[in-house]
């Protein structure tokens, strides 16, 4: 990492998870980009009020699956088939039934892999450190807070967005900087 | 940085796996390429090389016994009862001749006890001892060539044909297979009829 | 889909809560964290002296198997398998409950899960890891059991994948892999409220560490949901599966009362029947001793109970049809095996025992009474675990000590060693649950709480994972 | 393997006998010696210094010995043959050792996978490599066993020096290639490590010097004095030409001393009888193959030696009906015995009863056994309504074929038993076609009557020296014999007169007794010669030189000749150049060089005496008869199949080889009939309190289908307290101490109740009935002629033919379908021949390195032979049946083992064995739980660790030893299918049919086992497999065997068989 790059943000805290949804609907729709939401669990609609596309999990998962099952059954085949034949008692070189367990065993072992690396690489996790937990205020986003973060260029004013922010219902508002990841 | 360390948690275990697979594979492991002291100091080079006396000479059950025999130290007294019958590099030999004690040479091939090898099969059907034991002559103190794992013998019992030469080489640390690959592969159909060599992959080939 | 919002929090069969109604997202996290905080009780600190003493026994006959040979155990020549896999098979079964309760519950937005999966899932992963441990220690070479894995050794000889064994390898080396990934990921968002109510900076950075930086973003949860559905989705298949193929060990075989294509279903059925029981032993102490009773409430446990109920229904269905195949088939390996071995060889007392554990026994939870007493379901549910582990000991050791020439039948009988490893599993299965319960929330804080949102607010109750979008129903709530 | 002999070792020269360890592979050496020590090893053997170790000999004993010779570089630890601990339970572990544990399980932890060289393994070469010696390849030396005084013809495998395997010499006329359990077991006997090593004078060693000097001083003394007078000898019967010749000698120089003969195995009562009716020592020889009726009175012929193994032969081969019409095989005894339970019909009496029934059947055959019959049968008082009818329908069948059939006695009867037997042989004009007299070859009488006459003249004090080489006599002897108490200083005050000197292989119960002590050497170990039954001499050839200081016992007898001294190769040589006469000793060389290399000398089998037995000595005979004791229980003592009378006792083999009839091993059992035993209130496992005749044993009991009710059967050989024999020792019960001089035999008024506790007995098969399993296929020859519909289903169960596509699933592999395209190795079984004598068990065991694991591991189910013996009996609980199914590992071609390996460990080669694959195996036990034969053992524990060099020597280079935690079982012998392949492929020719055998078919005395290739129709095991008898066990699953057994005929005599069918008599169907 060469230079340093600094990044701020305006965190804004909310009562509920309701007040939370609208804000970011309507800062959306004001033209705010890159805005994130921080809730304890999921939020209801969280998605769409930030615009997101559809989570590319799921393909990640298939790929996994496939591979798997690819890897399986040419393993498989290759160790008792092609590469050491052995007869083994009486059962065909190539025994497809008998290769179907861990074909199956594979896909999933695969799919999950895919799942929980494609979850962790989508997320950018693992990120022990990000600006937003500059502020002290923020660790209540994973027990009982309601936070909507709006990226805002460092060293300018962000009273505008405070403004408007606190019009929208949130009992809390500041700025963190911090390195961008 | 979270990708780096990402990397590093997929990449450790994978060198990991990867070093170990090729640390079996090496002289580490298989014993190869190490020179192995003996009790007395023989020297191949001299005798199979400079003397072009044949393997056979002193190795002499090759032919006819699952092993290919040391030599009793009466077949050395039978040539150093005449030549350098005085020289002090053979006193050990003298020694052990008179006193009627074996010498304890050390083992250089050393198969696991589970493995029957038989040296008479691989003879009689076009194995040359230099194909497992590599150039004996060009070696002051033996070591051993070849990894002699598994997977190296089940090379040749696949496909034998290669590693076939005729019958009068067999002894022979310079013949090596015709150049021209078509040529090389017409002789070995031909020794592989000769001989009626087959694969044989059975276990109980080996493993008793 | 208006017609389950309608249905969610005021289910007309069942009325009572999921979740005490008098609780906020703050005071349920400190309700829910407090067991991680507090210093653990007398009570913790002596059953943990117990269960590390229990485990001792398995380092004890673990080392003394390792170093004399399995020759040390029981195990003769008909009776190949004994202890090792009987354990083995009763302790995945265990496993299958946690599987079962937080992926099939949750594809079937079985609201009630929410409060116990973390605690199934745990007793999962801990009874796979004690599973796993027999597999290894039932070889005569463990030290070459290696070669179970298919890599490219320097012998030119592989795996062979036509044996349930290697079957075995697979399914539960990816069922402990992806149970411990579902675990996991369930687990990082109260991690990250661990790490943000942690009162020292230890605490923080270790419970930082492990929630990987989670900070609630709304980009995460966006992948997370789907994430740990499509984790559930591919769960519910692992658990079936797995059980399957651990009963191919004996149905793939020619053993007269193994060798029986019913295997596959009643080993699932008497998988999830003993998981439950399970669940049911551990839970009813555990929610004393947390608190928890708001979370887990009677509900919960009647439901589990209903679970036991049918699962047992079907184990007991299994036998029948194992008895009455032998009798239509008229094979007369098998009719000996079921009619004359069982019921009255030398082990009919363990069959016997079975047969009131398994069959008898559940029956008691057709009764309200029953299924809503502490006492009675806590138990019934110790009966069907010895129940079910007495099925794996007829299964395996009855069917092998005789088989099909009378002339090599024989008795097994266990040592001080099969049942020091037994006893020893128990111990590490106990101590790994209390460490659980001592450094991670039991309660599923986050699920939870979102739970309790949902119940809050009926109308919008789409669900927690939320991928069927926003739902403009109406907005009776529940208070 | 090549039968053909090798020449002998020109002489005893130390060069001759190779260091246990040379180039190639030697699994006995372990890697981990540095190479001094292996020398030091080969050294050790090869000289004869080896000393006793503390291990072996009792501390009190010995410890003034320990202190003067133990000096620990020479000492070679002494142990069980079982692993230490393999025979303490699992739940009896020292504190102390598991603190090792753990300290190991620590290092264990700490250990780094780093690879070194591994320490140097040593290759010891000859210094001058023998001439016949090819280092790799076994020779084969003919040589002998004697056992007895009659000598069994063997061809030992040597390799390097080292003797591997024992085998019948095929040019004997009595052992036509096969061999006994006793001559397998020979081996393991060789090389026991408990054997005596020290020659002593009390309790200090001596050198054989000191001791030869004391003797020439003795003998001198003596001749010029009173001739010998007090000088005594108690020896086994002798027929060794050689040895005769020197105790002739001896006697001629000591005219007055005397030869006591005494082997408790000899058949005295056959041999008195036959002295009184024939007038001269003979012994009859019988011809089976000539005999279509066969009755036995009690006689154990098939097992009982000497002439066992050429009858099992001549029986075996009239139960094929290929070779004509079945012979039919009655038997009277009271004891369920290997022959009983061969029998057609067979008649379970108490022993005393057997006299009456000899009676009657002289009666009924009538001429001139009519008038002794009917002396005897007033004797014995009138036959029960059961037995009258049997012998009536036993003697119709024996006039119907006079002159082709035969009556034997047993050896447990008495003389007059015998005497009326050989009357109604004579009467059927059997003499000359199926019964052979010739003269004895140890004509002495020997027997209990030697032993009073010399009991009395000691106790008279006549007698100041005795000399025993007799087999251990104390022991064996009945409790009131007399012999301990004169030879026991605590009991005979005269003791200090007596001077004893005692010769034996063990210091067993005799030797506690002996101020002099001689280690003897092995006969494997030393020249000699003997005579088989039939006069046939062998000449027997040591193959290795004394391991642990023994003396031959012909140059022990040789010391009383007073004369220079001479080796046994050379007292054995300069007899037999002497026989020739002058005309001979011009090419004796060749001829010596002949006869030891084939193992017989030629044109010595005796002629055949013709004689008729005098009927006055007979009548004599049965007037003297005095009929045993009536009332209560008939105690029953008969020698064990496996220890004999228990000088076997410390061989590890036989001791772990199942009793063929009860399956119990390591001990002896008081055996009840089921209803007796419901009768006395006693159950398997029960303590009971033995008495008879005032004497009193505790036994366990155990319940035996066909045993006689109200007898008890107990086996001697047991409850050995010999001092150094750890194997025999505290096993078992010593039924001597009940047995009287009397009644040696059998004898009413026993009694037995039930005591407290209970007895766990090891035994290798729990359960005798087959559930109506169609397992070891048994009926007689008009049911496979004209089967019922039953007989039909079940046929149809093991023979029937699965198609591809409907019964099967599984396309056939490509074996070989000419011989041209290879072999295709497979093995038949005639249940017909086989009578279960555990031959090739113990054949098995010898050739493939098997284990032995002690009773606490076979009473775990742990036993490890290959080859099993599986005993079912059929029909009624009290009178059953018998079958005996050998079964081994039968090579399925759709092999359940090998599917569910999970690492590939045991699969099937191109040829169709069943490969196990001992290094790849990580010991899941899954294929043994898949084998529906059970036939794979597993290695519970490292049971092949903690053997001592010399019991190494005994592992067969060509097998690998098994370590722990690996499966094992029958490989069809493939190490000889190997070497056999590779010699015909060096030759380039195809394996022939004779040079390859499995090591169970070498030795079956009955030629039950076949095995070859399938593929070659011209090959016995071909044609037996598509014999109409052949089938598949359990074939209704599948698995395809390659082994298959063939249905066990039984030709019963319509007479006797209850309400048969009205069907024609069987006998014309066995030929076609």
């Amino acid at each position: 990492m060469e230079a340093k790059v600094l990044d701020s943000w305006v965190l804004a805290e909310f009562a509920t998870p309701e007040a939370l949804v609208s804000a970011t609907q309507q800062m959306r729709e004001k033209g705010f980009q890159g805005m994130d939401t921080y809730s304890p669990y999921p939020l209801h609609g969280g998605s769409e009020a930030l615009g997101l596309p559809p989570s590319r999990v799921p393909f990640i998962a298939l790929g996994g699956g496939l591979t798997g099952m690819v890897t399986a059954l040419t393993m498989q085949t290759w160790m008792n088939t092609i590469d050491y034949p052995l007869n083994v008692g009486g059962r065909p070189l190539l025994s497809l039934p008998a290769w179907v367990p861990i074909t199956f065993e594979l896909s999933v072992l695969f799919a999950a892999f895919g799942i929980f690396f494609g979850l962790l690489g989508l997320s950018k996790l693992p990120q022990p450190y990000h600006p937003a937990f500059e502020s002290e205020e923020f660790r209540s986003a994973s027990t009982h807070g309601y936070w909507l973060s709006i990226p805002h260029p460092t060293g300018t004013d962000a009273a505008d967005v405070k403004n408007q922010l606190t019009a929208l219902g949130a009992t809390h508002v500041t700025v963190v900087s911090g390195e961008n990841e | 940085m979270s990708r780096l360390s990402a990397a590093m948690l997929l990449a450790v275990p994978a060198i990991a796996i990867g070093g170990l697979l090729a640390y079996v594979r090496s002289p580490l492991v298989t014993n190869q390429a190490r020179p192995v002291e003996q009790p007395i100091e023989f020297d191949h080079r001299h005798h199979a090389g400079d003397e072009q006396i044949d393997c056979r000479y002193c190795h002499w059950t090759v032919e006819k016994s699952p092993s290919a025999g040391i030599p009793s130290t009466t077949v050395c007294m039978s040539c150093h009862a005449q030549v350098w019958n005085k020289s002090p590099y053979l006193t050990e030999v003298r020694k052990a001749f008179f006193a009627d004690q074996p010498i304890p040479w050390v083992r250089v091939h050393n198969l696991p006890d589970f493995v029957y090898f038989n040296h008479s099969i691989h003879v009689g059907k076009g194995v040359g001892c230099a194909t497992c034991h590599g150039r004996v002559d060009q070696m002051g103190a033996i070591e051993q060539s070849a990894p002699l794992t598994m997977s190296w013998c089940l090379d040749c019992h696949r496909n034998p044909g290669p590693n076939l030469r005729p019958p009068e080489f067999i002894t022979s640390m310079t013949w090596a297979p015709p150049a021209d690959k078509a040529e090389a592969s017409a002789l070995a159909e031909t020794l592989l009829k000769e001989y009626d060599v087959h694969s044989r992959t059975s276990c109980s080939t080996c493993h008793r | 889909m208006a017609e389950t919002a309608h249905a969610l929090p005021l289910d007309p069969l069942e009325p009572r809560d999921l979740v005490a109604p008098h609780h906020d997202d703050k005071s349920l996290n400190e309700t829910l964290l407090d067991h991680v905080w507090r210093k653990p009780g007398k009570g913790w600190f002596m059953l943990l002296g117990i269960t590390s003493a229990a485990l001792g026994l398995l380092v004890v006959g673990v080392t003394y198997t390792l170093a004399r040979g399995i020759g040390v155990w029981g195990n003769n020549q008909p009776v190949g398998w004994a202890f090792d896999i009987i354990n083995f098979v009763w302790w995945v079964g265990i496993g299958h409950a946690g599987t079962l309760i937080s992926a099939i519950l949750l594809l079937f937005q079985q609201k009630w899960r929410t409060s116990i999966n973390r605690f199934a899932e745990a007793m999962t992963l801990f009874a796979v890891m004690c599973a796993g441990l027999f597999p290894l220690l039932h070889t005569g070479r463990p030290w070459f059991a290696f070669w179970l894995f298919p890599y490219p050794s320097t012998l030119g000889a592989w795996a062979q994948f036509r044996s349930p064994l290697v079957w075995d390898v697979f399914a539960i080396s990816t069922y402990l892999t992806v149970s411990a990934l579902f675990w996991f990921v369930g687990l990082i968002p109260d991690l990250a409220a661990l790490r943000d109510s942690s009162k020292t900076k230890l605490q923080r950075t270790i419970y930082g560490l492990f929630a990987l930086g989670w900070r609630g973003s709304g980009r995460h949860w966006h992948n997370y949901k789907i994430a740990y559905l499509l984790l559930a989705g591919l769960s519910t298949p692992l658990v079936v599966s797995v059980h399957t193929i651990v009963s191919f060990d004996f149905a793939v075989s020619q053993i007269p009362g193994w060798h029986a294509t019913i295997f596959p279903p009643y080993f699932v059925a008497g998988a999830v029947f003993s998981g439950f029981a399970m669940v049911i032993t551990l839970i009813v102490p555990a929610r004393k001793y947390l608190g928890l009773r708001d979370v887990i409430t009677d509900r919960h446990l009647e439901n589990m109970n209903k679970v036991i109920l049918a699962t047992g229904l079907l184990v007991s269905y299994g036998y029948l049809m194992e008895h009455f195949i032998a009798w239509y088939s008229m094979n007369q390996y098998e009719f000996w095996t079921f009619y004359v071995n069982r019921a009255t060889g030398p082990y009919a007392g363990v069959y016997w025992l079975m047969i009131a554990c398994n069959v008898i026994t559940p029956n008691i939870f057709w009764f309200k009474k029953a299924r809503t007493s502490i006492p009675i379901m806590w138990v019934a549910s110790i009966a069907v675990n010895i129940g079910m582990w007495c099925e794996r000991f007829i299964i395996i050791v009855t069917s092998l000590s005789q088989d099909f020439l009378p002339s090599s039948w024989d008795i097994y009988t266990p040592t001080w060693v099969d049942w020091c490893i037994y006893i020893g599993t128990l111990g590490l299965f106990g101590t790994l649950f209390l460490l659980f319960l001592k450094f991670v929330p039991a309660v599923a804080v986050s699920e939870v709480k979102e739970l309790q949102l949902e119940l809050k607010h009926a109308a919008h109750a789409a669900h927690g994972n939320g991928h069927h979008g926003s739902d403009a129903a109406a907005t009776h709530g529940a208070h | 393997m090549n039968t053909k002999p090798d020449s002998a070792p020109a002489q005893e020269t130390p060069s001759s006998f190779a260091l246990p360890v040379v180039s190639g592979r030697n699994e006995a050496a372990p890697h981990a010696h540095a190479h001094d020590d292996v020398v030091n090893e080969a050294l050790e053997h090869a000289s004869t210094r080896a000393v006793p170790a503390e291990g072996a000999y009792g501390k009190t004993y010995w410890l003034g010995l320990e202190e003067k010779l133990a000096t620990p570089e020479f000492l070679e630890e002494t142990r069980p043959e079982f692993p230490v601990g393999a025979d303490l339970p699992p739940t009896g572990f020292a504190r102390r050792e598991f603190m090792q544990l753990l300290g190991a399980s620590l290092a264990l932890a700490g250990a780094t996978a780093c690879s070194t060289r591994p320490q140097d393994e040593r290759m010891v070469a000859y210094t001058k490599t023998p001439p016949e010696v090819t280092p790799g390849n076994p020779l084969h030396y003919a040589s002998g066993m004697t056992l007895g005084g009659h000598t069994s013809g063997l061809l030992i495998t040597a390799r390097e020096g080292r003797p591997v395997k024992i085998e019948g010499n095929p040019q004997h006329p009595i052992n036509q290639g096969a061999a006994g359990v006793f001559e397998q077991a020979f081996l393991l006997s060789l090389y026991d490590p408990q054997r005596a090593r020290v020659l002593r004078q009390g309790n200090n060693p001596r050198s054989l010097r000191v001791l030869a000097e004391d003797i020439s001083a003795l003998v001198s003394q003596k001749a010029a004095a009173d001739g010998g007078s007090r000088l005594r000898f108690l020896t086994e019967p002798i027929s060794s030409p050689t040895l005769r010749d020197v105790t002739g000698r001896i006697q001629k120089k000591l005219p007055n001393a005397r030869f006591h003969t005494f082997s408790s195995i000899t058949d005295s009562a056959a041999a008195q009888a036959n002295r009184a009716l024939f007038g001269q020592p003979v012994q009859a020889l019988y011809d089976l193959s000539r005999a279509d009726v066969i009755v036995s009175l009690d006689a154990d012929f098939l097992e009982s030696r000497p002439e066992n193994l050429a009858l099992n032969r001549q029986f075996a081969d009239r139960r094929d009906p290929k070779n004509g019409e079945l012979n039919r095989l009655y038997v009277a005894e009271a004891r369920m015995s290997i022959t009983g339970g061969m029998a057609d019909h067979r008649l379970r009496v108490k022993s005393a009863e057997v006299f009456g029934i000899a009676a009657a059947l002289a009666q009924a055959v009538g001429g001139p056994a009519a008038s002794l019959g009917a002396a005897a049968s007033g004797k014995a008082g009138a036959p029960s309504a059961k037995v009258s009818s049997w012998v009536e329908a036993v003697a119709q069948d024996l006039k119907s074929k006079a002159g082709r059939s035969v009556v034997l006695a047993g050896e447990r009867q008495p003389a007059a038993v015998h005497a009326l037997a050989q009357a109604i042989n004579a009467a059927l004009g059997n003499v000359g076609t199926t019964v052979k007299l010739v003269p004895a070859a140890a004509p002495e009488a020997s027997g209990l009557s030697e032993i009073s006459a010399l009991v009395a003249d000691i106790k008279a004090g006549k007698v100041d020296t005795l000399v025993i080489t007799a087999t251990n006599p104390v022991y064996a002897l009945p409790v009131d014999a007399g012999l301990a108490e004169v030879l026991d200083p605590k009991q005979n005050a005269n003791r200090k007169a007596l001077s004893v000197l005692y010769a034996g292989h063990y210091e067993d119960e005799t030797s506690k007794f002996a101020d002099w002590f001689v280690p003897l050497a092995h006969q494997l170990e030393t020249w000699s010669d003997g005579r088989a039954v039939d006069g046939t001499v062998s000449i027997a050839q040591p193959l290795i030189q004394p391991l642990f200081n023994g003396v031959p016992e012909m140059e022990l007898f040789a010391l009383f000749l007073d004369e220079p001294f001479r080796p046994a190769y050379q007292l054995v040589r300069d007899y037999w150049a002497a026989q020739g006469g002058e005309a001979g000793r011009g090419d004796f060389e060749t001829r010596w060089e002949t006869w030891v290399s084939e193992g017989v000398v030629p044109g010595s089998v005796a002629a055949a005496l013709t004689a008729t037995p005098d009927t006055g000595a007979a009548s004599q005979l049965v007037a003297a008869y005095q009929p045993p004791a009536a009332g209560e229980l008939e105690i029953n003592f008969v020698h064990d199949y496996r220890v004999l009378d228990g000088r076997f006792g410390n061989n590890a083999w036989l001791q772990e080889t199942p009793d063929p009839i009860t399956k119990i091993v390591w001990e002896n059992a008081a055996i009840l009939s089921p209803a007796t035993a419901k009768k006395l209130g006693l159950e398997n496992n029960h303590v009971a309190e033995l008495e008879y005749g005032g004497r009193k044993l505790q036994v366990p009991v155990t319940i035996l289908p066909g045993n006689a009710d109200d007898t008890v059967t107990v086996a001697l050989g047991y409850g050995r307290t010999g001092l150094h024999e750890v194997v025999a020792k505290d096993i078992g019960f010593n039924a001597n101490l009940l047995r009287s001089v009397n009644a040696p035999w059998f004898d009413g008024g026993a009694r037995l109740t039930k005591v407290r506790g209970s007895h766990k007995f090891a035994r290798t098969q729990y359960h005798w009935r087959m559930e109506g399993r169609p397992l070891a296929l048994d009926m007689s020859v008009s049911e496979l002629k004209h089967p019922s519909k039953e007989t039909e289903h079940t046929l149809e169960r093991v023979q029937a033919k699965y198609e591809l596509g409907k019964q099967n699933n599984l396309p056939d592999f490509d074996y070989a379908k000419t011989p041209q395209e290879g072999y295709k190795w497979g093995m038949s079984i005639d249940l017909s021949r086989c009578t279960g004598c555990n031959a090739c068990v113990v054949a098995c065991q010898a050739e493939n390195n098997i284990p032995v694991v002690g009773k606490e591991q076979v009473g775990r189910g742990r036993e490890m032979n290959w080859l099993r013996i599986d005993r079912y009996f059929q029909g009624d609980e009290n009178d059953p049946a018998m079958v005996m199914q050998p079964v081994a590992c039968v090579h399925c071609e759709k092999a359940p083992c090998e599917y569910v390996c999970p690492v590939n460990a045991t699969v099937h080669s191109d040829e169709g064995l069943n490969d196990m694959v001992y290094n790849r195996c990580i010991g899941t036990r899954y294929c043994s739980n898949n084998c529906p034969y059970k036939v794979r053992r597993f290695n519970y524990l490292h049971y092949t660790q903690g053997k001592t060099p010399t019991e190494k020597m005994l592992m067969n280079p060509d097998v690998t030893v098994r370590n722990r935690g690996v499966m094992e079982k029958c490989t069809y012998c493939v190490q000889r299918i190997e070497r056999v392949r590779i010699n015909a492929r060096v030759e380039k020719r195809l394996i022939q049919e004779k040079e390859l055998q499995t090591a169970c078919q070498q030795t079956c005395p009955t030629q039950a086992i076949a095995f070859g290739s399938l593929a070659d129709p011209a090959q016995r095991v071909t044609q037996l497999h598509e014999d109409e008898r052949a089938y598949r066990l359990l074939h209704e699953l599948g698995t395809r065997p390659r082994t298959a057994h063939l249905i066990r005929l039984r030709n019963p005599n319509p007479a006797l068989v209850p309400a048969a069918p009205a069907e024609a008599a069987p006998a014309h169907e066995g030929g076609h």
